[in-house]
Order: structure tokens, then C-alpha cells, then sequence
């Protein structure tokens, strides 16, 4: 899951790293007390979980009190599901430094990279200066070693008590990778001030799901997704990612799921949602069909091939949905694997029909959804 | 012929009292595979689908000598047991559970690097030399998808792979080995690693991989192209075509960060390297069709 | 640094490996609150950094409270420097375990060591039934790795509970081992009781001196050392053994003094104290010989031979020393190594001469300490 | 010849700029020692006995291949300075400090076997190949002791190696390469895995080892002389021989446990595998001339 940047920032500064002084504004009425504490001129920053905040406008200066409360309250005017808006100090710095640390997949190994030239998308620099970007790759069982540390700080560019600070970050920055289970840990900017001290200006933290289980919890609300039949399909364990189309797919397996996404696109079709409820969910075509139907498609596409996930059982599954729900728009369904040949006494029930050629059932459904009736 | 397992291949298998454990355990006997021990703590005296069961690997070892091991416990327990393997001196792992820590995936990586060791998976349905052996839970009973043959298949998918593999062998083509690295970010081997075990493989003609937007392993089988490491036709199979960027599409590994990872991206590079890329699962086995009859493909 | 059984227990306790419930009497006033506190019958064990103290009579079952006392104060009588005195609640069990945990030097891992035989010494039982220990070693880098702690258990031959609980120990045991710079951690015996449980009835815990800069500072006062002059020179920094013999060594290396000592037997002569001044000490010549002078030896022999430890500096502190502590007893000096040729000149101020053969100076030494006379 | 160095091995010193570390390093050069670049971090650009200093290892092997790290730090950072090396692929490391915790130099020792390289040290003066080249903080310049000749010595001692191999050039003969292994409990590198390199020495005629009580690594060089894996022929000089048990004589790893490590033990292993054990330093070099004048020593 992804952390607000106030959530990242809580857990960078518990590992040691500075950040700037700041109050969390969670309604209009908290505004008021924040805006006493941190005073003016100061950030005030959107807690969304989107990037490109700045170009988006979600992270301002404000440069008087009546700008800052002018601000928030537009933001939470405009944005119904805003989670909380960040009020910061003002940090005067020299430089920006780039750091971040995540996972190398070909070495197994952490890597951390930086840039002096932080502040800038890193994925920009990637491609106009990738020289200045410095990477390290820390072999987990041994963790940051001194050296290393050390090697990169100054490989960086950096000098004197900006280097020894920066370092600093960089072995809590890693502590936190490592103790929250960290898929992405980063700070850009890192700022870096005349005195050399740096403070991190922004934080974005990554916590792998298939670790939750060893990690803290955060409650998910409805803030954290970018709809509210993602927020339920989130509840339910479904993946579920909408889209603005006709089509909606509901998949076991995510390669196949792609397959039938770019088959769709292909056929010059238009996907509603990817649904994907194959591995442990394949025993949910009910939950799954009514997350599909919720978002209103011309036409549901389901298509499977699987092992463990029985098509008989997918079967039965779709077939008590169709009773339970009463769909009004067109089923397309192409089941096959294990039990699939069970599957059409199954469907007779209801009258549906199985496909057994995964591009026939698209170019049905495409054909379908515009406007074209069942074979 | 076939790649790291035949009907030889010894095989331990991890957690194979479990529910799990079991039910594969006898699926892979059935295909032929040879299971020579299974380990459990605690449950050591047991006998488990005819296999003697131990509390550990060590003291199954010293009992029955095993080439490989499968690994069947849940994802947070996976790591353990692959370093129990590993550091009994197995050299083939295979774990299929989805849902195993990154850190640990990444842990599994480095020490399978370290130990010279091949690891597959996890999010994996496995490995398969049809007719021969079944390590993982591959429904070696779908005929249309798992006959044996002459084309070697690597993939990153589960039910992707039997859409796919089902068009190689209606275009009239067999199986030699399947091999799913799984869907991972970091899994355990990567597709170029494996291409030079079918280079030299007399019984594969041909090499299909089923890929995916994200990561870097197909670029990595371009290089190997490129580098002559793999000499063979090559024909892949990409899906996420059409996805769209910084979207996590199912897999953990399938996201494209940047210009970095794109279908179309990968696309380029192998078939610039030589290899025949499908738009479409059916296109894969006419494009092996084609690669098998013509004449020098990589001119 | 070698520590107190209750000091180990302590530590072992905070890593969670439980141990009996106990009070420390660290004088006999303190004695009556102890024992009211773990009632009786208990353990009366001294608190003494010597091995073997239940052969010697110093760990010893109090069945009332009237034996306890007697017990307790006549401990404090016999040993004026005794550091205390544990009460232990007795713990009934059904089998005692040996626990260790040390480090292999030819790996560089750790080695667990365990035996089903505990209680009894574990040198006995590794020369009359070697097969009867379990050892495992543990990669520093990865740790105790969950699948070695349920095969070191079960190859232990314990089962449910047992294995269980004693895995848990082994696992709190490692903790201790690494955190605390450990050269030795050792349970003998642990308690398994009927039900399973696993209870530390004893513990050895040996802290690495070269560690301590990172490690918890105990004070260590003279009940840690078997004599005065031990505890002076361990303030000083000085390694330093007593002996019953005549011939006080003052010594630049160690493995040069352990060869002066074994001369000095092969001579028939004995050895006062073995005193090593090298490395950082050798400008501590001063020191040196005032701590074998207190000794009252018949002789003072000094053999150096260094690099860094030069020999004129050396000699200028003999000769520093030899005028501000003005000894009685004669004494034979041996010095090589840089800055060897002006040694002569120095010594020539306090009439001492120079050996250059380290063989012909013990032989002196032994000679002169059976009443002959310097050449 | 010699063994470990020589005039051509290219040497980078690490704390190069510390008092101890300049000091010493202008010795090794005066030796002739081949001192190619230096390290300490923050220092990069200064020159230091006419060596360029760098940030860190591997910076400076960007500009300057080197076959071998001399560590100058103090006892606690010796780790991480080993460790830069190793990771730098630098396969021989020698470091002197006396103070390296036991968990790092456990440490130390692991990852230097699991990088096939050698680290000599900590706790001793260092390894010399008189009239070539020196690491460390020998007195070459005492030359009853470090003249060029054809014994190998291997040691864990600082004054007595002095005390003994003076008594070998006494007895006529000089130093091929002199090794301090030195005198902790976890050494870098053990007493038997140098008899190889002395074996392939054409230079070497015989090998002095000086040990002492505690450790195994006498008994070790023992069995490399049973399983015949150094066939010259072998003087030992053992102090510590009446050393009471129980009682850490000095060095960390001179203590006797139990009825192993006393130096009649070692004897009688190292006798029975062929060697001449001496109990006086001044007989180490009779026994030598004996050896190096007899027929075949160990029939």
C-alpha cells in the first residue's frame, strides 16, 4: 500500500531523519489551530496519493495566512474525498538531493540512488543525465554498510557536514526500507541547507501488501482509492481497476486478464473495469459479477483457463450470480481448464452459453457492446 | 529430453503433509515424478503418498539423496524453506505460493545467485517435462495444453500459459519442458538464465516465452539473442499490449514505470534480436510455424 | 568480561528465555527480605566467577529456611570478597538440557551447541559421548534461521512442547549472544519441566572485552578478580597473572612472555607473576615493574624484543622506574629490537646491563632466585 | 620468490593518511613495496608518501588496479574496511589492529571464504618477503631477523616471531616470506591454508611455524602434512608449553579448554605427521639445519 507523504514522513522521522515542522489538517475547522502553529510563509500540501502533485497544483506556497487559509479550503472544497491537507514550514535550502531505495530484481539485492540534482522527476533525469544518478546495490543479509555510505555520499558530490548528513538519511532511510517492508522509500526532495543539514521535503513510502501481515496497519478509507467501486473491490480482495469503456472484464488470471484487456483494445472495444478473480477468488464469481454489473457495462466478458481455479466451480459461481442479480446486459463467458467440461450442462441452467476460444468471446463482447446482439 | 527435470530427477518435497502438499504430491506422482522424501517438523515417521517423511531437510538427506525440492508452504513461510534447501546443498527449487514478501523475494534471489542454485517462482504453477515428471501443480491432464513435444515454453503467467501453450499445440506442436518463473517482481530465475538449458537441450527445437508489460527479463532475452546465447527460433508472446503506464495490472511484477517496460518496448528489442513476437496467443503458433519451417531466421 | 551467573540471567531474562524467580543477597543484611521473598525449600548459589562451584560446595539446596541462613552466612564468612549470594526458587523437572553458543574460528560462524545430557559437564560428556552434543553452525550475516531451530530441536530428540519451548530459548539465546558481543552463552543445565516448559537453572555469559566500546558498561569491582594485584593491574590496562613462584616476568609480547615462562619451568625456576607490557604499555614500564615489585619476587626478569615497542624507550622507563621505586631484588633484563643500540648507554645510569640472549637471562634469573649472584 | 607478495604487487593502503597508516606506509615503500593509491574518506586529492588518496576503495581502483588492501584503521573499523575490500574484489588483505571485536572478526573471517580471498590479521605485525616487499608494520631494517633466504615462516606472535627467527638466521639461513597470521581467536587466514603457496614456492625450502597454545590451527597444519598437502620439510616452535589450563596467556586465543589446544597435544600431532617440534626458540634453528641437511624426513 501506499503511504499519504504526512504517513511516510511520521515513520522517516521516527528512524531519525529531519523533517520540516508540520500540522496535519484533516477538516476546515482543523485549519485554523495548524495554520497558528506552523505560521506563515508556509507549504500547504494535498495529501493525495497521485503524483505529479505540484504540476497538478494539489502542492502550493502560501505566503500569508490569508493564502493558506484560502488554499485549504479550496482544496477541500474541490476534492469531496480529500484525505488531509499538510501545512509545513518553509525550509530555506542550498540544495535538493534526490534519494530513494528500492528493490534490484536481477541481483536480489536493495538499491539506493541519488541525485544531486534532486527536486526534478527522477524519471525525467533518467533519461536527460542518467550519469547523475548514483546507484549502490546493499546486499540485504549484510545491510548499508559504513563504507558504502560513506563511498556514496561523496560520489554524490557532497562535502563536509553535508555529507556526513545526508549519509545519516540515507541509513535510516534504509532502516525504514527494511523494518516496514518497503517496496519504494524515497525522498525528493531531500533538502540540504547552508549549515549542511538535510531535512526531507517530501516522502513517499511503499509498503509491500504481501507483508502487511508483519507490518503495521493502516486503515484503508475510502481516501486512499480513486473510486468508490475500487475502494469495494479493495474491501472483497478483488483487484479491480476502472476504466472508462463498455466492456467489463472479469478475468481469472492476471496474464490472461491483460491478454483479453488488449484483445479488447485490439477488436477496437473499450474496457469498463479489469477484474481479476482468479487464485483464491475464484470462488467469488458471485462478488465479482456484482462489482462488474455495479459499474453499469453494455457487456460482462468472462474469461478463464485455469488449474486449481475449476471451471465447473467458476461455473456454478456465475450461474447463482445470474439468478441472484438478474443481469440486464449480455454475459459472454469462455471457461475452460479443469472441470470444463462440466461447464455446459452448468450454464444450461440459465441459458448462457460457453466459449472455448478466448478471441471469438472478445469479438463477441466487442460486438456486443456496440449494439450487436448474442449469436 | 527436457530441461531440469526428467523421470530421474529425485525430488523432496517441503511441507507434504499439508493439504496442499499432498494433493500435489500425488497429482506429480501420478504424472511419473519421482518423489523420494518429504519433510515436516514434527512429523517425521509419517508416511506421506508413499514418501517416508522427515522433520527436516538435513534428516531427509541423509536418507535420500534428492536433486531437487518443492517447496509447498504458505507465502511468509516460503523463504525459510527455500534457504533450507538451498543451504542443504539442493540446486532445484521450485515454490509456487503467491503472495511471498518482496524482501524475502529479493533474499531467495541473492541466495539462489549465491549458491549457484536454480530457484523457480514463487507465483508460480511450476515446471512440467510432459510424459516425464511435475513439479508444482500443473494440470498435466489437459491434453490440448500439456503433450509432449519439441518446444521448450517459459512463462510469467498461470492460466495465460495455458491459453497460449493450447495454441502451440493446436498449430501441431508439443511440450519438451514448461517452465513458469512466475509473476513476481523478483522471482527466484530469470527467462535468459534458462535459455542456454534449452540451447543445449537436443530435444527442444524451439523456445516460446510468455511475457508481460513490466520488468526487464524479456529485454534480457534480447540480449541474450544478440549475444548468441540462445541460437534456436524464438517466438514470444507479450500481453499489457495496451495497458496503460503506472497502472499495476494483477502481477506484482506487471507495471510500467517511465518509458521502461512497455509491451511495445520489448517488442523492439526482440525483434530486433531476431525473435518472432505474437500479437495475438493464436499468432504464437503460427509464428512458430513459420520460425520452424524457414530457413536461417536471425539472417 | 566474564559475568555473574545472576548478571547473565538478567540479560537472558530480557531477551525473554525465562529463568526461576530469585533475589540477590549481596550482604547478610540483605539476606532475611531474599528469603522471604522465594520462601524455601531454594537454591543457595554463590555468585562467583570461577568454574565447578557445585563440587566445590558453593551452589547448594537449602530444605528450610534455618539452612538457608546457615548456608548464606557462612558464605559471607568464608569469602570476605564474595559479590553475593542468589536464592533461587527450586524448579522441578523432567530433563536438563545443555545450551552453548560460541564461535567456530575456522567457519567464522557461530556454533550451537546442545545436548538432551545436560547438567553435567559438557568437556566429560564431549570425551565419553561425543555423539550425544548436537552442534549447528549460524551464518552471522542471516542469523538463526527458523528451519535450524526446529532441526537443531528435534535432532535434540525433543518433541511437542518441549521442543517447542527450547527452540524459543535457543532462538533468545542467539539474540543475547550477538547483541550483547558474547564470546560464550551458555545454559547448563535448562530445565524442561513436565509440561514442557523450558527454565534457565544456570548461566554463563562472557562479554568480549574488545566489544565493550558498544556494549553496557559493568562496573567491575575486586570480587571479579581472584587477587589484589590481578584487580590493580586489570585498572592499569595490564595483563597480569599470579602465581606462587619466585620470578617476577615483565614482559613486551605475549608470545615471547608464555616462552620466558615455559624457559623459566624447563629451569627448574617458578614464575611469580606473568606480566605482559606490550602493544599500547610498553611506555608503561614504570607501572610494570611497580606491580611486580609488590609482588616481592626474587627476581625481576625482563625479555622484550619489539618493532613499535622500542627498546631504548623501554629502557628509559626500567631506568626511570628502577630510581623512583629503588627495587631490592635484582633484576635481569633482556632487550632487543629497534632502538636496541642505545640501550646500553641508558642502562649504563643505574649500573644494569644488557642481555641479548633471551635463554642466557632466564637462566640468570633462575640462578639469582635460588640465591646465586648477578654475573 | 616468495609467497602473498612480492616487488610487483600493487598495493593500496587504507587509512593512508592517519599517523599510523603514513608512517608505516613510507617503511613499506622504503622497502621497495609497491604502493599504487590510498584511501580515506573526505581526503581525496591529497597525496600522501607520494601515493594519490581517494574517498573509498573503489574510487580509487577506478584510476589505480591494485592486488592487495593494507588496512591501517583503529580496531573498530576494521570490519568495514575488510569488508570494502572484499567487495571491491580485492583478494588479499592484510590488517594489523589488536581489538577487533570476536563477532567481527568472525565476521571477517566468513566473508573472506565465501570471497576466496585472503585476509591476514588482525593482531599482528603483518607479512614481509624480505628485500621485495612488506605489509605491515615489520622491522625489516633488523636484519638478524628479516634477511632475504629460503625459509617460509608462519607466526602468531609479534616479539617471539623476532626472538625465533632470529634464531634461524643465527643458524645460517634466511627468510623466503614471513607470515603473520597474528593473534586472535578468529584469524583471517589459518596456518594450513598458507602451506600450499609455500609448496608451489620454489624459493622455499622449508617452513618455520610459530604457534602456541589454544585454537587448532597447529593441529590443522598437522593434517595438511598427513593428507600430504605440504611435503618440505616443517620445524615448529610452540610456546606456552607449560601454561596452566584454563588461563588466557596473553593473546585472546592462548587459553586451553578441556584436554585440547596444549602445546603437548599439538606436538605429538605435529611429530607424528613428520614434523620437528622444538621446545627452545635457539633449537628452532638446529632442527632446521637437521631437516634441510637429511635425507628423506618423513620416510
Amino acid at each position: 500500500m501506499k503511504l499519504f507523504e504526512y504517513q511516510a514522513k511520521e515513520l522517516f522521522k521516527e528512524a531519525g531523519i529531519p523533517i520540516p515542522r508540520s500540522a496535519l489538517v484533516k477538516n476546515k475547522q482543523e485549519m485554523a489551530a495548524a495554520l497558528d502553529t506552523i505560521g506563515t510563509p508556509c507549504m500547504v500540501k494535498c495529501q493525495v496519493l497521485s503524483g505529479g502533485r505540484g504540476k497538478a497544483g494539489l502542492v502550493k506556497k502560501a505566503a500569508s495566512r490569508q493564502e493558506a487559509e484560502a488554499l485549504i479550503q479550496g482544496y477541500f472544497d474541490a476534492l469531496p474525498m480529500l484525505h488531509a491537507v499538510l501545512v509545513e514550514e518553509l525550509v530555506s535550502f542550498s540544495q535538493e538531493v534526490y534519494l530513494s531505495l528500492g528493490m534490484d530484481p536481477v541481483s536480489g539485492k536493495a538499491m539506493l540512488m541519488g541525485s544531486a540534482q534532486g527536486g526534478m522527476d527522477i524519471e525525467t533525469l533518467a533519461m536527460e543525465a542518467p550519469e547523475k544518478i548514483i546507484k549502490m546495490q546493499i546486499n540485504l543479509d549484510k545491510g548499508l554498510q559504513p563504507f558504502q555510505l560513506s563511498d556514496f555520499a561523496f560520489t554524490l558530490g557532497l562535502t563536509g557536514e553535508a555529507a556526513k548528513s545526508v549519509s545519516a538519511v540515507c541509513r535510516n532511510l534504509y532502516k525504514v526500507f527494511c523494518q516496514r517492508d518497503a517496496e519504494l522509500a524515497e525522498i525528493n526532495p531531500l533538502f540540504v541547507t547552508d549549515a549542511g543539514t538535510a531535512v526531507a521535503g517530501d516522502g513517499k513510502l511503499n509498503i509491500d501488501d504481501n507483508a502487511m501481515f508483519r507490518q503495521q496497519a493502516y486503515e484503508k478509507d475510502r481516501s486512499y482509492y480513486a473510486s468508490d467501486m475500487e475502494y469495494e473491490a479493495a474491501r472483497e480482495g478483488i483487484p479491480y481497476i476502472e476504466f472508462g469503456g463498455d466492456i467489463s472484464l472479469m478475468c481469472a488470471g492476471a496474464g490472461l486478464a491483460n491478454t483479453v484487456y488488449d484483445l479488447v483494445n485490439f477488436e477496437g472495444g473499450s474496457v469498463a473495469n479489469y477484474l481479476e478473480f482468479g487464485g483464491p477468488n475464484y470462488m467469488k464469481a458471485g462478488t465479482a459479477m456484482r462489482l462488474c454489473l455495479a459499474n453499469h457495462p453494455k457487456v460482462v466478458l468472462i474469461v478463464t483457463f485455469g488449474t486449481i481455479a475449476r471451471a465447473d466451480v467458476m461455473a456454478q459461481g456465475i450461474v447463482q450470480a445470474i439468478q441472484d442479480l438478474k443481469p440486464t446486459c449480455p454475459i459472454v463467458a469462455c471457461l475452460r481448464g479443469t472441470g470444463e467440461e462440466k461447464v455446459d450442462e452448468i450454464f444450461r441452467e440459465v441459458g448462457l452459453v460457453r466459449y472455448t476460444d478466448t478471441e471469438e468471446a472478445v469479438r463477441t463482447a466487442v460486438s456486443v457492446a456496440k449494439g450487436g446482439t448474442l449469436a | 529430453m527436457s530441461i531440469l527435470i526428467n523421470q530421474n530427477t529425485r525430488i523432496l518435497v517441503q511441507g507434504i503433509t499439508g493439504k496442499e502438499g499432498s494433493f500435489w504430491t500425488q497429482h506429480m506422482m501420478d504424472l511419473g515424478t519421482r518423489v523420494v522424501a518429504g519433510s515436516t517438523p514434527g512429523k517425521e515417521g509419517q508416511v506421506c503418498c508413499g514418501a517416508p517423511v522427515y522433520h527436516s531437510v538435513r534428516r531427509a538427506l541423509q536418507e535420500h539423496p534428492a536433486d531437487a525440492s518443492m517447496v509447498f508452504v504458505p507465502p511468509r513461510f516460503v523463504m525459510d524453506a527455500v534457504m533450507e534447501s538451498l543451504e542443504n546443498g539442493i540446486k532445484l527449487i521450485v515454490t509456487l505460493a503467491d503472495g511471498i514478501p518482496l524482501h524475502d523475494q529479493a533474499r531467495i534471489r541473492s541466495a539462489a545467485l549465491a549458491n549457484q542454485a536454480t530457484v523457480i517462482g514463487g507465483n508460480t504453477s511450476g515446471i512440467i517435462s510432459p510424459g516425464q515428471a511435475m513439479m508444482g501443480s500443473l494440470p498435466y491432464w489437459i491434453e490440448r495444453v500439456y503433450k509432449p513435444g519439441r518446444v521448450g515454453i517459459m512463462t510469467r503467467s498461470g492460466s495465460l500459459t495455458n491459453e497460449v501453450t493450447s495454441m502451440v499445440v493446436s498449430a501441431g506442436f508439443g511440450v519438451s519442458s514448461l517452465i513458469g518463473v512466475g509473476g513476481d517482481p523478483v522471482p527466484g530465475t530469470r527467462f535468459a538464465e534458462l535459455l542456454p538449458l534449452f540451447e543445449q537441450d537436443a530435444q527442444t527445437d524451439a523456445v516460446v516465452i510468455i511475457g508481460e508489460l513490466g520488468g526487464t527479463m524479456e529485454e534480457e532475452v534480447a540480449e541474450a539473442l544478440n549475444a548468441k546465447r540462445f541460437t534456436k527460433p524464438l517466438v514470444a508472446f507479450l500481453s499489457g499490449r495496451t495497458a496503460p503506464a503506472g497502472t499495476r495490472m494483477g502481477h506484482a511484477g506487471a507495471i510500467i514505470s517511465g518509458n521502461k517496460g512497455t509491451v511495445d518496448y520489448k517488442t523492439k528489442a526482440l525483434e530486433e534480436a531476431g525473435a518472432l513476437v505474437a500479437r495475438r496467443p493464436r499468432e504464437t503458433g503460427t509464428l512458430l510455424k513459420e520460425a520452424l519451417s524457414g530457413g536461417n531466421l536471425r539472417g
